[in-house]
């Protein structure tokens, strides 16, 4: 059972799909049902992994692999590539799965508030996370671009066709970015691949450290072409315009996935492959990691002070958080990289969280512009206390999870290169500018636009709970995590 | 004489020889067509119950044709204004070169001939080709609508009948073997290909007349629907040479049907003693005559029927006859 | 050559060529005898049996290769069996297309189902060819009989133009490639490609000429896969031809063209040492190759994002789709022909896939512009979900068919040799900068709505032969190893290639 | 031998020269002996006695050109069957088999066009 | 007259096939594109010829070769001809620059 378990999560969302395709497609209700029935079924099924897993503690029995395809023929050419169907998880492989599937769910509650084409679009959605959960269980290079592609497609349906009015544009956007990244990607892949014949991750590894297959050179020339393709994902100061439209364009539930999963891909990637594979070549750029964490940190805060949009501020304030996951890398260190990994988990679920709200504010009051709202505490005072709460989250008040990683972070990054945290603190206060600022101006400012309907209903105030829920408990007891990555980070940082 | 020139090294006095030579042959092919039209005037006449020439040189009127080219040669000449001008005037040499070099390689008798050349029979049909394009310019050249029909009628039916003519030839091909028309007279030593090719020779002899453009496939020059054709702008000299050209051709064609079917210089059975050289000339004239006595017999067919009979009946003949020569040789040779 | 060898020869290897030839002369003599009295369409599916037959007699024929006949101008090996099958499928399918061509635009339909298969016949000479000859008269056979096929609805001023445009730029380019031809022939003094690869390598005091020889005959040849220096004939040709004529020129066409370059250049040059360099012939000629490939390619991808003509865009596509291919020959790895055919079976479900959707479109809406996709997601969903599992195949994104192709072409080119990430990653962006001439035909599809609502009406043979298609695609793109083991175990090698 | 061929082909090229020499000359004699007295009347195009209207070069029934295409196909079909024909004798039976193939698909093309009227002259 | 060189005809070979590409890339008229074409077909048959007789290892090959030429480029020029004639009923010019209903 457990060899198979780990990819019955993977491809879980398929039995949801094949019941959507018998489902006539004006069946809303019963669409809807399925769609999140599917994602239900996939979060119980990483229950059950977690529970098999003895708590947390050892997943090598998820590892499975089977020969896939082979290019080549040994008779023939003396010479062959072979490629494996090999998943298996580590403690941070398993958290971001738990993550994906756990926002999936909530974003398909969300995703109640899309107004057409239900059949097509939990199709795609489903589709999307096969993808996303596919790409943290890859072992092998191919398989993992093979689901890293898997991403980008639905993505861009989605966008495209369920955004707001520059739907068109953004998906573009995301689709050509997202490409380009991928194709530098590939082009790393595949050289690794042929030089070294293997795509297995942790053989790779193994041969990348014993071994000279690469010179130096050549290791830097990869790790900063990894940077650039994860960079585009992640995203780094020069390359995120896409990230923006994608945040303001593309419809509620996506955006939740997509801050919340796919962004922390790039991240993730960064660790896995980036720091996994040429550790000694991400130590000598590690300041220039750091550099790039910082300025995007500041970049995105400062932005994010000028928006009048609470999406752009939102999108700004992601690309500010994810400097903090550079920082924390680029330090280098053990509370450095824990306040990384700990950022990709509590980002993604802060992040989400805020679009959540964002979702339901723009239902009722049919915009997002922060001039155009206030005093919503008045008309919704449930909403305001949560958005509040994400408020305070993304800030990174104590006891909430966005603390304890950015605490660890600028631990870190002060032992590697205290004149730079130093300078990162500004980020920090204003952060706290532009966060208060918006959301204060939300909930307490003057009364601007009436809003209709009434408070959350049942649908929304239970996730909503629940995410806070999540926030706090990581904030508080953040072992629960840390007891997790503790393995990986090990071996990550000690080799 | 001719065998021992041939084998020395080319030079300049071979050259002056042989050009010697081949203008001397040219003025006999010249006499010949003299004297050719003057016997086409003549025997229409005797078979159309007439006289014929007989006012100049003589009772017979030997001298008529000459003075019919002196004639030619006084008389003005003029170019129409819309006439296409070097084309027009390029046209006739066109039209008359190839009709005398195809000459070169027909064996009159075993020492008679210019060029032995291997693949004389290949060159003749090449070469005849290239009147066409004469034809053609100049009535291009005309820019009138008589000579542009008659041109296209001209091309379409030589075209036309140059097919079944070389196919007709591959039987005899076939059995001698060789392309060389040396080899050919040689290889009718004891019988005549027309006995043992009479298919190919009636389709040759009919395409031929049809290459020649004489009645009665002279639908080219048909007097009374195009005026006179494809030449009816020309006048004087110039005319004179397409006409030339044609009476070379029908000079041409004649020898090469004797070098083809009759067995060229080869005597009938027993009169041995008697020349090659003479031999070749009643052969030869027998088939003169009797493309003249065509001329006289039959009417002129239709451009339909001209063309269809070309394609729907010759061809498909000449084709059937190759391969039944072809099938006879393997089976009993 | 007397009674006796002939009939020793083991005339079968050439049953799916006659059998091609048989049913086109049949149906040529039935088109005139008794072409009013039976439905024409018939003559089509007669056609598409007679590949079909063509096709099993060559399965048939796979045991106990190569063989060769006729002095060894028509040779039966492995490499010809497998890429006549690539000929053969392809054939197939397009003929299928080509059956449902409206009616009243091609009125010889006769004449364009024979017609397809003297092309065909063309092409499976090529294929099998072991002498200059064979080869050249199977490639100027293909050529003549799919200028007719562009030309074939006589009433059309575009198909027209396309016919004369290919008819001019393909004279031109087989005349250059005969040029060469006859320089090869001089050095070598024969025609046979094996015996010119001996004498060629014995003998190297002419390599000047070679390399001329060479040169000529890749840009001639280029022609064919209508790639960088003779690619411009496509666009027009490809809008102006039929639709299923345009698949055949796209597919059976450009296969037989790679099956010509490989043949060529593998047989007579791959052995050949070259004089100044210690290297091979071919090794001393890559560059050339790359700067082909990769113009083509660039010229291909970018040149396509502004067509607004599904046709058009699709030729472009093809000339982008030829340099990939051209980027598997050009590294000269070992696995350059598994790479090839692979991709080119690829590329002919996807392609042949995708023309049968333009085609049906076109036919019912009369429009071939990239609007006319517009709204088809609504108008008629099974069509615009085939068109976009094509599209992604041809984008080359994982999980399709397309995907597989060029990651095998990248793995053989970074395989053989590191330096040649230059060519790899030109692709790569070429691939991305594809996306979105691809993805704006998904904008249409889904994104917009459609001017007027009506809905399509699909033949149950096309219905049958996308469906086809489209599963076909993506197995290959899940389950490649079907197609790869077929390759490597059913054929038995291409150890037969060079002797 | 080897003069032996090029004595014969020179011939020919005197043939040849004789052929373009002889209207050369003969025309450039009847120039110094004829009469030059041109008029518009006389350079006018001959139709029938009536003033000629519009160009002559007008356009052709295409039958014209069908039947040149005709030609070439057939013409060609003969540059194999000369060298059949002339080595015949060492190629036997089967080469007639083979030719026959050949001609008989050469004679479908004939037949094709007479079933589509093409050989039907207007 | 001596035995011509081999290299004579190469380069008369050349020639000619130079004055077709030129004419085929540069002319406007379609017949005589298509009339450069075989010009160059041409040349290539004087290539085989002149090699067949005076190449490396004579052989008759090379003859061979040409005859197949010769009928391909006779086929060839046949259906160009006809796709022009059909052009021009629809098109009435056989100018080649005007032959452009599809634009880039």
């Amino acid at each position: 059972m457990s060899t198979f378990l780990l990819s019955l999560i993977i491809f879980s969302p398929l039995i949801g799909m094949l019941l959507l395709f018998f489902i006539p497609k004006n069946r809303e209700v019963l669409i809807k049902a399925v769609g999140v029935s599917s994602t239900i079924f996939t979060c119980l099924l990483m229950v059950l992994l977690y529970i098999q897993s003895s708590g947390g503690n050892s997943y090598d029995s998820f590892s499975q692999k089977a020969t896939w395809f082979r290019f080549g023929d040994p008779e023939l050419y003396g010479k062959y590539f072979s490629v494996s169907y090999e998943v298996g998880i580590n403690g941070f492989s398993f958290l971001m799965i738990a993550l994906t599937a756990f926002l999936c769910l909530l974003a398909s509650i969300a995703s109640f508030k899309i107004k057409h084409n239900w059949k097509g679009y939990f199709l795609l959605f489903l589709t999307l996370q096969i993808g996303m959960m596919g790409v943290f269980a890859a072992e092998n290079l191919v398989l993992f671009f093979i689901f890293f592609e898997v991403t980008l497609i639905p993505m861009f349906f989605l966008i495209g066709r369920w955004g707001l009015f520059e739907k068109e544009k953004a998906s573009y956007y995301f689709l050509i970015y997202n490409g380009i990244g991928s194709a530098i990607l590939l082009v790393v892949f595949v050289l690794l691949f042929a030089k070294t014949g293997t795509a297995n991750i942790d053989q790779l590894q193994g041969i990348l450290q014993s071994t000279d297959a690469f010179s130096n050179k050549e290791k830097l020339t990869l790790l900063i072409a990894l940077l650039i393709a994860f960079g585009i994902k992640l995203p780094i100061f020069p390359l995120h315009t896409w990230v923006l439209k994608v945040h303001t364009q593309a419809p509620v539930p996506i955006v939740m996935v997509h801050a919340g999963v796919l962004l922390k891909i790039g991240a993730f990637g960064l660790i896995r492959f980036g720091m996994g594979f040429f550790p000694d070549q991400f130590a000598h750029m590690s300041f220039l990691i750091a550099l790039l964490g910082v300025i995007n940190l500041l970049f995105g805060a400062f932005l994010a002070l000028k928006q009048d949009d609470l999406r752009l501020v939102l999108a700004y304030s992601s690309l500010s958080h994810m400097g903090i996951i550079l920082m924390g890398l680029g330090a280098g260190n053990e509370s450095g990289i824990q306040g990384a990994v700990f950022q990709v988990i509590s980002h993604g679920l802060i992040a989400a969280f805020l679009f959540f709200l964002i979702g339901v504010l723009y239902e009722r009051t049919g915009t997002t512009t922060l001039s155009k709202l206030g005093g919503l505490a008045k008309n919704m005072p449930i909403a305001s206390g949560f958005l509040l709460a994400g408020g305070l989250a993304s800030l990174g008040l104590p006891g909430m999870s966005g603390f304890i990683s950015e605490f660890m972070a600028f631990m870190g990054l002060f032992q590697h290169a205290p004149y730079l945290a130093g300078i990162a603190t500004l980020g920090m206060i204003l952060t706290a500018v532009y966060v208060l600022k918006a959301v204060l101006s939300i909930t307490f400012g003057n009364e601007v636009k009436s809003v209709e309907g009434k408070d959350l209903n049942r649908l929304e105030w239970a996730p909503a709970l629940l995410f806070i829920f999540l926030i706090i408990g990581i904030g508080v007891y953040p072992s629960l995590l840390t007891n997790m990555i503790q393995p990986v980070l090990d071996t990550m940082v000690w080799g | 004489m001719i065998n021992h020139l041939l084998e020395s090294t080319p030079s300049l006095t071979n050259f002056a020889i042989f050009f010697g030579l081949a203008t001397a042959f040219l003025f006999v092919v010249l006499g010949f067509v003299t004297y050719a039209i003057l016997a086409e005037r003549k025997v229409m006449g005797f078979m159309q119950g007439r006289y014929g020439p007989n006012q100049v040189g003589g009772r017979w009127g030997l001298l008529q044709t000459v003075a019919d080219v002196l004639k030619l040669l006084l008389k003005e000449d003029t170019i129409p204004k819309l006439a296409d001008r070097p084309l027009f005037i390029i046209a006739p040499v066109i039209a008359f070169a190839p009709a005398f070099m195809v000459l070169a390689t027909i064996p009159f008798t075993d020492k008679l001939q210019f060029a032995d050349i291997g693949v004389g029979l290949l060159y003749y049909i090449a070469i005849s080709g290239l009147t066409t394009i004469g034809i053609v310019a100049g009535s291009w050249a005309s820019n009138n609508k008589y000579a542009l029909l008659g041109g296209m009628r001209a091309a379409a039916q030589m075209i036309s009948y140059e097919v079944p003519l070389v196919m007709s030839v591959l039987g005899v091909v076939l059995l001698t073997g060789s392309l060389n028309l040396n080899d050919i007279v040689r290889a009718q030593d004891d019988v005549w290909f027309i006995f043992l090719q009479p298919i190919a020779f009636i389709v040759f002899l009919i395409a031929s007349v049809a290459e020649l453009n004489r009645t009665p496939f002279d639908l080219p020059e048909a007097e009374s629907e195009l005026v006179a054709g494809f030449h009816v702008e020309y006048s004087g000299f110039r005319w004179a040479f397409f006409m030339l050209a044609e009476y070379v051709y029908f000079f041409a064609m004649a020898a090469l049907t004797t070098v083809l079917f009759l067995g060229g210089w080869h005597p009938v059975a027993f009169l041995g003693f008697i020349p090659g050289a003479v031999w070749f000339a009643i052969k030869f004239s027998c088939i003169v005559f009797l493309l003249i006595w065509f001329r006289i017999t039959f009417p002129r067919l239709r451009a339909d029927q001209l063309m269809e009979f070309g394609w729907k009946v010759l061809l498909p003949v000449a084709l059937a006859n190759i391969f039944l020569t072809a099938l006879i040789k393997v089976l009993w040779f | 050559m007397d009674m006796d060898t002939l009939l020793s020869y083991q005339w079968s290897a050439m049953m799916p060529e006659f059998i091609i030839l048989g049913v086109a002369t049949l149906i040529s003599l039935l088109d005139l005898f008794v072409g009013k009295r039976i439905k024409h369409s018939w003559l089509g599916y007669l056609a598409a049996a007679g590949v079909i037959g063509s096709f099993v007699s060559l399965c048939l024929l796979r045991k106990g290769l190569p063989v060769t006949i006729l002095y060894d101008t028509f040779r039966l090996d492995s490499f010809a069996v497998t890429f006549k099958f690539l000929l053969l499928i392809g054939a197939f399918f397009t003929l299928l297309i080509a059956i449902h061509e409206r009616s009243d635009e091609i009125k010889h339909r006769g004449e364009f189902y024979y017609l397809f298969l003297t092309a065909l016949l063309g092409a499976m000479m090529m294929a099998s060819s072991g002498d200059l000859i064979t080869l050249f008269v199977g490639l100027e056979l293909l050529s003549i009989s799919s200028y007719i096929l562009a030309g074939i609805k006589k009433s059309s001023l575009r198909s027209n133009e396309a016919a004369l445009k290919y008819v001019i730029t393909g004279g031109i380019a087989s005349a250059i490639a005969l040029f060469g031809l006859s320089y090869i022939y001089g050095i070598t003094g024969s025609t046979n490609l094996l015996t010119i690869s001996e004498v060629l390598g014995e003998n190297q005091s002419y390599e000047f000429i070679a390399v001329l020889a060479f040169l000529l005959v890749l840009v001639g040849l280029t022609f064919k896969i209508a790639s960088a220096p003779f690619h411009m004939w496509a666009p027009d040709v490809y809008e102006g031809s039929p639709t299923s004529v345009t698949a055949f020129l796209s597919i059976v066409s450009k296969t037989a063209g790679f099956v010509l370059i490989l043949r060529v250049f593998l047989s007579v040059f791959a052995n050949v040492p070259m004089l100044q360099k210690s290297v091979t012939f071919l090794y001393g000629m890559q560059d050339y190759l790359f700067i082909v490939a990769g113009v083509t390619i660039v010229i291909g991808n970018v040149v396509a994002l502004r067509q607004k003509n599904m046709k058009r865009l699709f030729a472009y596509s093809s000339i982008a789709h030829a340099g990939y291919v051209l980027v598997a020959f050009a590294v000269l790895s070992p696995f350059m022909m598994d790479a090839i055919w692979f991709y080119l079976l690829a590329y002919l479900f996807m392609t042949v896939g995708a023309f049968t959707v333009i085609h049906i479109i076109q036919q019912q809406q009369g429009n071939d512009g990239i609007t006319s996709f517009a709204g088809l997601y609504k108008t008629s969903p099974y069509l615009a979900i085939v068109m976009s599992g094509f599209l992604l195949s041809l984008a080359g994104i994982p999980g399709t068919a397309g995907f597989i192709g060029k990651f095998n072409i990248f793995l053989g080119a970074l395989a053989t040799s590191p330096t040649h990430y230059v060519i790899v990653s030109l692709m790569i962006i070429a691939t991305v900068i594809s996306y979105y001439y691809y993805f704006g035909i998904f904008t249409q599809m889904f994104f917009r709505s459609a001017e007027q609502e009506r809905t399509y009406r699909v033949p149950r043979v096309l219905l049958f032969s996308t469906f086809l298609c489209l599963g076909a695609t993506i197995i290959l793109g899940i389950f490649p190893n079907v197609a790869y083991q077929f390759f490597f175990n059913e054929v038995h090698q291409f150890k037969d290639f060079f002797n | 031998m080897q003069h032996v061929y090029a004595n014969n082909y020179m011939i020919v090229c005197i043939f040849l020269a004789l052929g373009l020499l002889l209207p050369i000359v003969a025309l450039t004699i009847g120039k110094v002996l004829r009469p030059h007295a041109p008029t518009a009347g006389k350079q006018t195009t001959y139709e029938s006695g009536i003033e000629p209207f519009h160009d002559a070069r007008v356009q052709f029934n295409v039958r014209y050109y069908i039947f040149a295409l005709l030609f070439v196909i057939f013409d060609v079909e003969t540059v194999f069957l000369y060298p059949w024909a002339v080595a015949f004798d060492q190629l036997g039976l089967f080469a007639l088999i083979e030719m026959l193939i050949f001609v008989v698909i050469l004679l479908i093309g004939l037949l094709y066009a007479w079933k589509k009227k093409v050989l039907k002259w207007i | 007259m001596n035995e011509v060189s081999l290299s004579a005809y190469l380069i008369l070979a050349l020639i000619l096939f130079c004055i077709g590409l030129y004419g085929a890339l540069t002319k406007r008229n379609t017949v005589i594109v298509l009339i450069s074409i075989e010009l160059m077909l041409n040349a290539a048959n004087l290539n085989f010829v002149a090699f067949s007789k005076y190449g490396v290892t004579p052989n008759i090959t090379g003859q061979v070769f040409s005859l197949f030429t010769i009928t391909i480029a006779a086929a060839e020029a046949a259906v160009g001809l006809a796709i022009l004639i059909s052009l021009y009923r629809n098109r009435k010019t056989i100018n080649i620059d005007e032959i452009d209903s599809m634009k880039r």
